[in-house]
C-alpha cells in the first residue's frame, strides 16, 4: 500500500445525457452568478438535480461550491442567474425562505450555537410550538429519533453543545438537517470530522433519504466518497461548471482532470529523505483527560503518521505536547528543552516546533488580519528593521510561501476571511513553513482541501523532511497517511499502541488496532 | 461502533455521574442567593447598634422598594446581553420618560394616560435603538451610546432644563409607597416587578422567542442560517428592554413625584453590573432572570448597609466597584470548576 | 457696549429652579438696560472642567462680558484671567472665585444664612434634641459655607443638641439624596428630632423620605431654597423653615453690575442679594412672596 | 506551475485597476478628515455673525487645548479597543492621577515629582486592570466596571471628598496654556499629544508588538497558538493605556489648577466614542491612532461649534448623539462599498 499513482490519460468530453422522463429534475440552478468585488466566484455556474438521487458537487478550493450552496440555501443572494425548485421559480432571500423551500443545509464550517442543548441545536429555527410556547416533549422525541438514526442515541439531548468534540458537533448538525422535512438536503464536507464508522452510518441515512424521494446535493474532497454515495456528479472549475456526468462509470481519473484542469502524474509524490537522530521524545505523555499515554520517538528526517478514530485523542496529544494543555504527567524531550511541564506555546515556537490546529477558524487564522501578517504571525524578526516591520521586505518573504503553496488570492495585504476555505487552510500551513520550524505537528492538515493541493502539501511534507525535519502527522485519512509517512502509530482511547514501519501495516491491520480489537483477539 | 460512539461523544459530561449534576445544579440555583445571604450577613455581623435596624422588616421593605427602578431596567437588559447586546442608553431614557410623565400630567390629569405615554416613549426608543442597530448594522455599544446623550438632551428639551412637578395627589405614586394599605404591605411596584419577572423568565426560557434570544447570544450567524429572523428579534429584544425602562421611568416619576431630567445618570452601569453580578456573560448567550433580580439586590443591600453603617460615600464606591470584580471572578471560577468536574 | 457681543450668564447647572430664577432675574436686567444676554450652563450638570470649557468658548467668541457662578473658586480663576487679557470682564455670582480680575461678587452670604438655619432649628427645638445634618456635594463652596455657618452655630449656640449625623453626603440628585434619607431614617428615624439640609435637591429627597416613611410629624426640618414642592411642604406643616436666597435678584444684580461696568460707572466690589428665612407664618407676608415666587414667566417666554 | 500560481495571484485584480485602488487608498486616508471639515464647515456656514470667531485661530488653540485630555485618553483607548478591550475606568483614572498631583504638590513642592507620581499612579491602575483581565480572566467590561467604581472611591478619599487645591504657581499649569509665549503659540500640552501619538502610531502600525495587538483583537486562540504571550501583551496595553490616562490626570490637573475627584465622570465614553468614531471596531482587530484624533477633534468642535452658535445644552446632547451614530453609520458603510468596490 504505497503511493498510489494516477497516471492520467486524456479523455473526451462526453456530453451526459439529459435526466429520463422519470427521473424529473427538482432543481436547477442556471446561469448563477456571485461576485465578491472583484473576486468572481461564481461566472454562470449550472446545476440539475433530480428527484431523489445523490448528486455529487466537486471541484477544487474556491472553485466556488460552497457560494453556490449557500445562494440555493438563502445564506447568499446571487448577482445573476436563476433557480427552479420542483418547477417553480425559486429565491430565498435568506436562510429561513431557503428552508421552508424545503432546502436542509449542512455547512462546511460548523454552525452551532455552543451555550444551547443539543436538542435546542437541532430544532433552532425549526421549533415545534404552540403558541409560541416550546413543545419539549415533542422536540426531544424528534430528536431522539434523529440520533437513534445516525446511531449516537446515547447523546444527551440536553447537554450544551459546547460541551462536545469536532465529532459530536458534527453528528448534532447532521441531526438538524434530519428533522425538518426537507426535499433537498446539502451536505458540505459532512465527513471531514467524522470517524470511518459514522461516515458508513451517515451513507446508509442518505441512502434512505433516496428512497424516500429526498435529493441530496454532496460534497466532498473524498472521490471514493463520491463514488460510493454519488448517482450522478458536476464538477466546478473557477466559478463554471466544467463537467457533469454519472457517477458509475466515469473512472476517478475523469474527475480528477476536469476539476484539476490538468493531468496529475502522482498523488503521492515522493521526496527521497534520510532518517536522523531524535529530535522530540514523548515519555508516558497524559494530558488533563486525554491522552492516557503517549510514549514515542521523532527522528529527524522523518514523517511519522498518527492514525486512529475521531476522540481517539491524537489532537489532545498535539495539544499537550505544545503547551496549549497541561500536562498530568509524563515528559517531553526535545533537541531545546527537556521538559514535564507545561510551557508556553510561544516557547515551543522558539524552540523550533510548531502546531498547525485542526481547527482554523477558532486557532489557526486571524481572519481578519491580512494574509502576509496571518503567515508571519509567529516570527517576523527576519522582517524587522531598527524595532519597525518593513512591510515591503515582509510582502516578498511571505510572497515565496503563497506561490509554494498555491494559495489563490489577489494579493497578501487581502484579508484571510475573502479566501475560501482550503485556500485558508494552506495559509495557516505556509506560517509553519515561513516560521521555518524544526518539528511539525500537523493535525489533520488536508481537511477540506482538494486533490490537487493536496499532492503540494504532500510534495512539502516530503522536502521538509529531506531538509532533515521531522513531521508528525495526525490524519484520519488513511491512504495519504500510506503515501506520505515513514511510520506509522495508531493510537486508540488516549493511547498510542502501536508504531511499525509503513510497509508493515495495512488498513484492516491498523483498524483493529484503533479500534482497540488486537487486545481481545 | 456504539462503544466507539461513546468514546467520542462521552466528553466531561458522563463520568462525573447523576449526583454530582444534581449538585452541580442546585449550586447553580442556590450560588446567587449565597452571595445575597453573604452581604447581608456581613453588614447584619458589623452594624453594631444599627444591626435592629439593618435587620428590620421596614428596611428590608425600604430596600425592595429602591430595587424596583433598578430590577425592570435588569429584565429588559437581561433579555438585551443574553443576546450578546448591551443598551447604555437606559439611565437617559428613564429620565426621558420620567420628564414624559410628569408632562402628560400637566397637560391633562389622567395618571393612566401618563404611564402609558411614559412607557410608549420608552418602548419607541428602545424600538429605535434596535432598528437602527440591525438597520446600519452597527455595534450595540455604539447605537446606544449616542441615544444615551439623544435622550438626556431630549429630557432636557421637553422639561426646558428644569424638573416637572407632579400633581399634589396622583395614584401613581402609590407604586413606590414602601408601607401601603393592603398589598400585603409591601409597595406595589414590588410586586408589579416579581410578576413581570415570571412572565420574562417564562418568555426566556420557556418560548421559542426565548430559545432564539439564546441563540443569537451564543452564535448569531448560525441563529440566522438556521432560519431565525434574527433582526426581527433583535429588535423585539431592544423594544422589551425599551419597554421596561419606560416602566422604570414611570417608577422613578411616582418615586420622585416630579419629572426629572437629570436622574438616572449613571444607571445604566448599575443594570449592567447587576446582570453581571447574577451571571449574565456580556458576550451572550448565558444570563438568567433571578440571577439579574438577585444581582440587583446585593448592589441594593450593599449601599443600604454602607449607609447604615455610616461609612462614608467613598468606601461605598471602592466596595461595590470591588464586589463587581470579585462576583463575577467568582462565579468564573465556579463556572470553571463545573465544566471540569 | 455694543449689541453684537451680548453678556454671557453661565450658571453652575441649567436644571435647578433656582437657575432659573437667575435666569429670569438676568432677562429683565438686560430688557430694562437694553442689552442681550446668552445663557448657556456647563453640558455636564456640576462638572468644572465641562464649565472651563464653556467660559473660553465664550472667550473666542468675544462677547462683551461674562457674568459667572463658578463651580469651583480657584479652577475657574485661569479661565476668568485669560478673559481679563483678552479685555472680557467677568461679573462673579453665587458663589466666590479666588481671583482680583473680576469686576464684582454679587451674592448670597451663604455663610449667614447656615447661621440663620441653625438659630431657627434650634430656637423651635428648645435647645435639645437630635439633629441629622446633611451635607451636600463634595467640593461644592457654597453649600459648605451654609453647612459651615449651621454647624458652627449649633455647637457654639445649642450645645445641647446632639448631631447625630454631619459627614453624609446627599449627591447630586434627588434620587441619591432619597436613598441617602431612607437608609438614616431607617437607622435614627426613631431618635432624631431634627433636620438639616444645605440645598434645594437634598432638601427635596429628604422631604419625599419623611412622607414616605411617616415621620413628618415628629421632626423639626429646616431647609434651603424655596421651590414649589418645599413651599407645599411648608403650608402642610411638615417643614418649619427655608432659608431662601433671591436667585432672581442675583441674576439682576449680577447683569446690571456687568454692564454698569462696561459703561464705565464704578461698581462695589461685593454685593451682597441677601437672605431671608421662610417660615409658614410669614409665608403669606407680599414681601415674602416676592421673592419666593417671582414672576418668572414674565421673563422667561414660556 | 508558476505560471498558474501567477495566474491565481493575480486574480480579479486586474480588472479593478489601479487607478480604482489608488483612489480607495485615498479615501481610506482622506475619510476621517472629511468628516471633521464637514462639521467644521457646517458650523461656519450656520455661525452667522460668529462665524469669524469661530474660524480664528484663537479659536482653533482653544479647541485644541480642550482636546488633549480626551486624545491622551484616547491614544491608549485605541490599543486597548483594537485588541478587542475596552477600558471603562478612564474618567475615575483621570480624576484620580489629577487628585494624586495635587496632593503630592500639597506635600512636597516638586511639579516634576507630582507629575512622576499621577503618572505612575494611572500606570499602576492600567497594570492592575490588565493583570485582573488575565489573571482571573475576566472580561474588560467587568474589570473595569469595578476599577470606575474604586479609583472614584479612591480619588475621593484621598481628596478626603473634597478638591484639592495646587500651589498658586506651578509649572505644570504651563502645559495647557492656550497662548504661550513660545511653543509656536500653542499649548506644551497639544505639542506633547502630537509627538505621543506619532510614537503610539508607529508602535501599533509597525513593531511586531503592534501586530501582536491586532492579532490578539482579531483572534486570541489564534495569537497564542502562534507563540504571542497573549497574557503579556494585554497585561502591557493595558498598563500603556493606564499611562495615558495618568498623563491625562495630570494634564486635567494643569487644567483646572486643582484636584477635583468628581471631575472626568463619563469621559471614557467620550474616549470610546472618539476611537470608534475614528474608525475603531469594538470587536476587535480594526482602529487607528489619526483616526482616533480626529474622532476627538469632531467631538470638541461639535461642541465648541453649539456653543459658539449659543445652541442650548440638550440641543448639544442630542446632536452630539446624533453624530456619533450617524459617523460610525457612515464608516460603516465606506468600509463595505470599499469592500464591494
Ligand atoms: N465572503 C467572501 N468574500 C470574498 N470572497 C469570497 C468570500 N467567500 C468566498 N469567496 C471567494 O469565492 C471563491 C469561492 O469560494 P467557495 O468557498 O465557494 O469555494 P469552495 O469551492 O467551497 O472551496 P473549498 O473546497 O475550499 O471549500 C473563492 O475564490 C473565495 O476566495
Ligand atoms: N470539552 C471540551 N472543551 C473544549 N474543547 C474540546 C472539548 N472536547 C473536545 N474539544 C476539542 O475538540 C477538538 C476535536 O475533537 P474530536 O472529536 O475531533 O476529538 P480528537 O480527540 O481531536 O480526535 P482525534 O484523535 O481524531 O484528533 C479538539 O481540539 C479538542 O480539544
Ligand atoms: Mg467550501
Ligand atoms: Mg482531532
Amino acid at each position: 500500500m504505497n503511493s498510489a499513482g494516477v497516471g492520467m490519460e486524456q479523455m473526451e468530453q462526453t456530453t451526459p445525457s439529459p435526466i429520463g422522463g422519470e427521473q424529473a429534475a427538482i432543481l436547477q440552478m442556471r446561469g448563477v452568478r456571485k461576485a465578491f468585488g472583484p473576486t468572481v466566484a461564481l461566472g454562470g455556474v449550472d446545476l440539475e438535480v433530480a428527484r431523489g438521487e445523490v448528486h455529487a458537487l466537486i471541484g477544487e478550493n474556491g472553485a466556488g461550491k460552497s457560494t453556490l450552496m449557500k445562494i440555493l440555501s438563502g445564506a447568499l443572494q446571487p448577482d445573476a442567474g436563476e433557480i427552479v425548485l420542483d418547477g417553480q421559480p425559486f429565491r430565498p432571500r435568506n436562510p429561513l425562505e431557503g428552508r421552508t423551500g424545503g432546502i436542509a443545509m449542512i455547512y462546511q464550517e460548523l454552525t452551532l450555537a455552543p451555550h444551547l442543548s443539543v436538542e435546542e441545536n437541532v430544532m433552532l429555527g425549526n421549533e415545534r410550538h404552540r403558541g409560541g410556547w416550546v413543545r419539549r416533549s415533542e422536540q426531544r422525541a424528534l430528536v431522539r429519533a434523529a440520533l437513534r438514526e445516525l446511531d449516537h442515541d446515547q447523546l444527551d439531548p440536553t447537554m450544551p453543545v459546547g460541551r462536545l468534540g469536532v465529532g459530536g458537533q458534527q453528528v448534532v448538525e447532521i441531526a438538524r438537517a434530519l428533522v425538518g422535512r426537507a426535499r433537498v438536503i446539502v451536505m458540505d464536507e459532512p465527513t471531514s470530522c467524522l470517524g470511518r464508522a459514522d461516515t458508513e452510518r451517515l451513507f446508509q441515512v442518505i441512502a434512505r433519504l433516496r428512497r424516500a424521494g429526498v435529493s441530496i446535493i454532496y460534497i466532498s474532497h473524498f472521490l471514493e466518497e463520491v463514488q460510493a454515495v454519488g448517482d450522478r456528479f458536476t464538477v466546478l472549475r473557477d466559478g463554471k461548471t466544467v463537467d457533469h456526468g454519472v457517477v458509475a462509470g466515469t473512472p476517478l481519473l475523469r474527475m480528477v482532470q476536469s476539476m484539476v484542469g490538468r493531468q496529475l502524474d502522482e498523488m503521492f509524490p515522493r521526496v527521497p529523505h534520510q532518517r536522523g537522530g531524535v529530535v522530540l521524545e514523548l515519555e508516558g505523555l497524559a494530558g488533563e483527560r486525554l491522552p492516557r499515554h503517549v510514549s514515542l520517538k521523532l527522528h529527524k528526517g522523518e514523517v511519522l503518521g498518527i492514525a486512529g478514530l475521531i476522540g481517539a485523542g491524537r489532537t489532545e496529544m498535539l495539544r499537550t505536547l505544545f503547551g496549549l494543555d497541561p500536562i498530568r504527567a509524563g515528559r517531553v524531550t526535545a533537541a531545546a528543552f527537556s521538559s514535564s511541564e507545561r510551557r508556553s506555546p510561544a516557547e515551543q515556537l522558539k524552540a523550533g516546533i510548531g502546531l498547525l490546529s485542526e481547527d482554523r477558524k477558532e486557532e489557526g487564522l486571524a481572519v481578519t488580519m491580512s494574509i502576509a501578517d496571518n503567515v508571519a504571525l509567529s516570527d517576523f524578526s527576519p522582517y524587522v528593521r531598527r524595532g519597525l516591520v518593513h512591510a515591503p521586505s515582509q510582502e516578498r518573504g511571505v510572497a515565496r510561501w503563497l506561490r509554494a503553496m498555491d494559495v489563490k488570492a489577489q494579493n497578501p495585504w487581502q484579508p484571510v476571511a475573502a479566501l475560501s476555505g482550503g485556500n485558508q487552510q494552506k495559509v495557516a500551513l505556509c506560517r509553519l513553513l515561513h516560521h521555518d520550524v524544526d518539528v511539525f505537528l500537523l493535525d489533520e492538515p488536508t481537511r477540506g482541501i482538494d486533490v490537487g493541493s493536496k499532492v503540494e502539501i504532500y510534495r512539502q511534507i516530503g522536502e521538509v523532511a529531506a531538509q532533515g525535519k521531522a513531521v508528525l502527522f495526525v490524519s484520519s485519512y488513511l491512504p495519504e497517511l500510506f503515501g506520505v509517512c515513514d511510520r506509522i502509530g495508531v493510537m486508540c482511547r488516549g493511547e498510542l499502541r502501536e508504531v511499525r514501519e509503513v510497509q508493515d501495516w495495512d488498513e484492516t491491520s491498523i483498524m483493529t488496532v484503533a479500534t482497540g480489537q488486537e487486545k481481545r483477539s | 461502533m456504539s462503544e466507539q460512539a461513546e468514546v467520542t461523544l462521552g466528553r466531561g459530561g458522563m463520568p462525573s455521574g447523576l449526583g454530582n449534576r444534581l449538585l452541580r445544579h442546585l449550586w447553580g440555583v442556590l450560588g446567587p442567593f449565597i452571595g445575597l445571604l453573604v452581604v447581608i450577613g456581613f453588614f447584619a455581623l458589623i452594624a453594631g447598634d444599627a444591626r435592629g435596624a439593618f435587620l428590620s422588616l421596614f428596611n428590608f421593605k425600604t430596600v425592595l422598594t429602591q430595587v424596583v427602578i433598578v430590577a425592570l431596567g435588569a429584565l429588559g437588559m437581561t433579555l438585551v446581553i443574553v443576546s450578546g447586546g448591551i443598551d447604555l442608553s437606559v439611565g437617559s431614557t428613564v429620565a426621558f420618560c420620567s420628564v414624559v410623565v410628569a408632562w402628560v400630567l400637566l397637560q391633562v390629569p389622567s395618571p393612566a394616560l401618563a404611564m402609558v405615554a411614559g412607557v410608549a416613549v420608552g418602548t419607541l426608543i428602545g424600538f429605535i435603538n434596535g432598528s437602527l442597530i440591525t438597520g446600519l448594522r452597527m455595534v450595540p455599544f455604539i447605537v446606544t451610546l449616542g441615544m444615551l446623550g439623544m435622550a438626556r438632551g431630549g429630557a432636557k428639551w421637553l422639561a426646558k432644563s428644569q424638573k416637572i412637578n407632579g400633581p399634589i395627589d396622583c395614584w401613581l405614586y402609590e407604586f413606590m409607597v414602601k408601607e401601603p394599605d393592603g398589598w400585603g404591605g409591601v409597595a406595589p411596584g414590588v410586586w408589579m416587578v416579581l410578576v413581570l419577572a415570571i412572565v420574562v423568565a417564562l418568555l426566556l426560557t420557556r418560548t421559542v422567542f426565548g430559545r432564539h434570544v439564546v441563540a443569537i447570544g451564543s452564535n448569531e450567524a448560525t441563529a440566522r442560517l438556521c432560519g431565525v429572523r434574527v433582526l426581527r428579534v433583535k429588535v423585539l429584544i431592544y423594544t422589551i428592554c425599551g419597554f421596561f425602562t419606560g416602566l422604570a421611568g414611570t417608577m422613578q416619576f411616582a418615586r420622585l413625584t416630579v419629572g426629572d431630567p437629570t436622574v438616572a445618570v449613571g444607571l445604566e452601569l448599575d443594570i449592567i453590573a447587576a446582570v453581571v453580578i447574577g451571571g449574565g456573560s456580556l458576550s451572550g448567550g448565558v444570563g438568567s432572570i433571578l440571577g439579574s433580580l438577585i444581582g440587583a439586590l446585593i448592589m441594593a443591600f450593599l449601599r443600604n448597609g454602607c449607609q447604615q453603617v455610616g461609612w462614608p460615600n467613598y468606601l461605598q464606591e471602592i466596595i461595590i466597584g470591588a464586589i463587581i470584580v470579585v462576583a463575577v471572578a467568582v462565579d468564573q471560577f465556579r463556572q470553571r470548576r463545573g465544566e471540569v468536574a | 457696549s455694543g449689541k453684537e457681543g451680548g453678556i454671557a450668564v453661565i450658571p453652575k447647572g441649567t436644571t435647578h429652579s433656582f437657575w432659573k430664577s437667575i435666569h429670569a432675574g438676568a432677562l429683565k436686567a438686560a430688557d430694562e438696560l437694553g442689552v442681550e444676554i446668552i445663557w448657556m450652563g456647563p453640558l455636564k450638570e456640576d462638572d468644572r472642567a465641562s464649565q472651563i470649557t464653556v467660559v473660553e468658548t465664550f472667550v473666542s467668541r468675544g462677547v462683551d462680558g461674562i457674568v459667572l457662578a463658578p463651580l469651583d473658586e480657584k479652577a475657574l480663576v485661569r479661565p476668568v484671567e485669560e478673559a481679563a487679557k483678552r479685555n472680557i470682564p467677568t461679573v462673579i455670582i453665587d458663589s466666590d472665585l479666588q481671583s482680583d480680575q473680576h469686576v464684582s461678587f454679587v451674592a448670597t452670604d451663604n455663610y449667614k444664612g447656615g447661621t440663620i438655619a441653625a438659630e431657627h432649628l434650634g430656637t423651635l427645638m428648645e435647645g435639645e434634641g437630635k439633629i441629622l445634618a446633611i451635607r451636600y456635594q463634595e467640593g461644592s463652596a457654597s453649600t459648605q459655607q451654609r453647612e459651615a455657618g449651621f454647624l458652627d452655630t449649633m455647637r457654639e449656640r445649642f450645645p445641647q443638641i446632639e448631631i447625630l449625623v454631619s459627614d453624609q453626603y446627599a449627591g447630586a440628585t434627588t434620587e441619591t439624596a432619597y436613598q441617602l434619607a431612607e437608609s438614616l431614617f431607617n437607622r435614627f428615624g426613631q431618635e432624631m428630632d431634627g433636620l438639616f439640609c444645605p440645598n434645594e435637591s437634598s432638601t427635596f429627597g429628604f422631604l419625599q423620605a419623611l412622607k414616605a416613611q411617616k415621620l413628618d410629624r415628629k421632626v423639626t426640618f429646616v431647609g434651603f431654597d424655596a421651590s414649589e414642592p418645599l413651599l407645599d411642604a411648608m403650608e402642610s406643616g411638615i417643614i418649619q423653615g427655608l432659608v431662601a436666597q433671591n436667585p432672581f435678584h442675583m441674576g439682576y444684580l449680577g447683569v446690571k453690575t456687568m454692564v454698569a461696568h462696561l459703561r464705565g460707572e464704578p461698581v462695589e466690589k461685593r454685593v451682597d442679594t441677601g437672605v431671608l428665612l421662610v417660615t409658614p407664618e410669614n409665608l403669606n407676608d407680599p414681601a415674602i412672596q416676592d421673592v419666593i415666587r417671582p414672576d418668572l414667566a414674565q421673563w422667561l417666554d414660556e
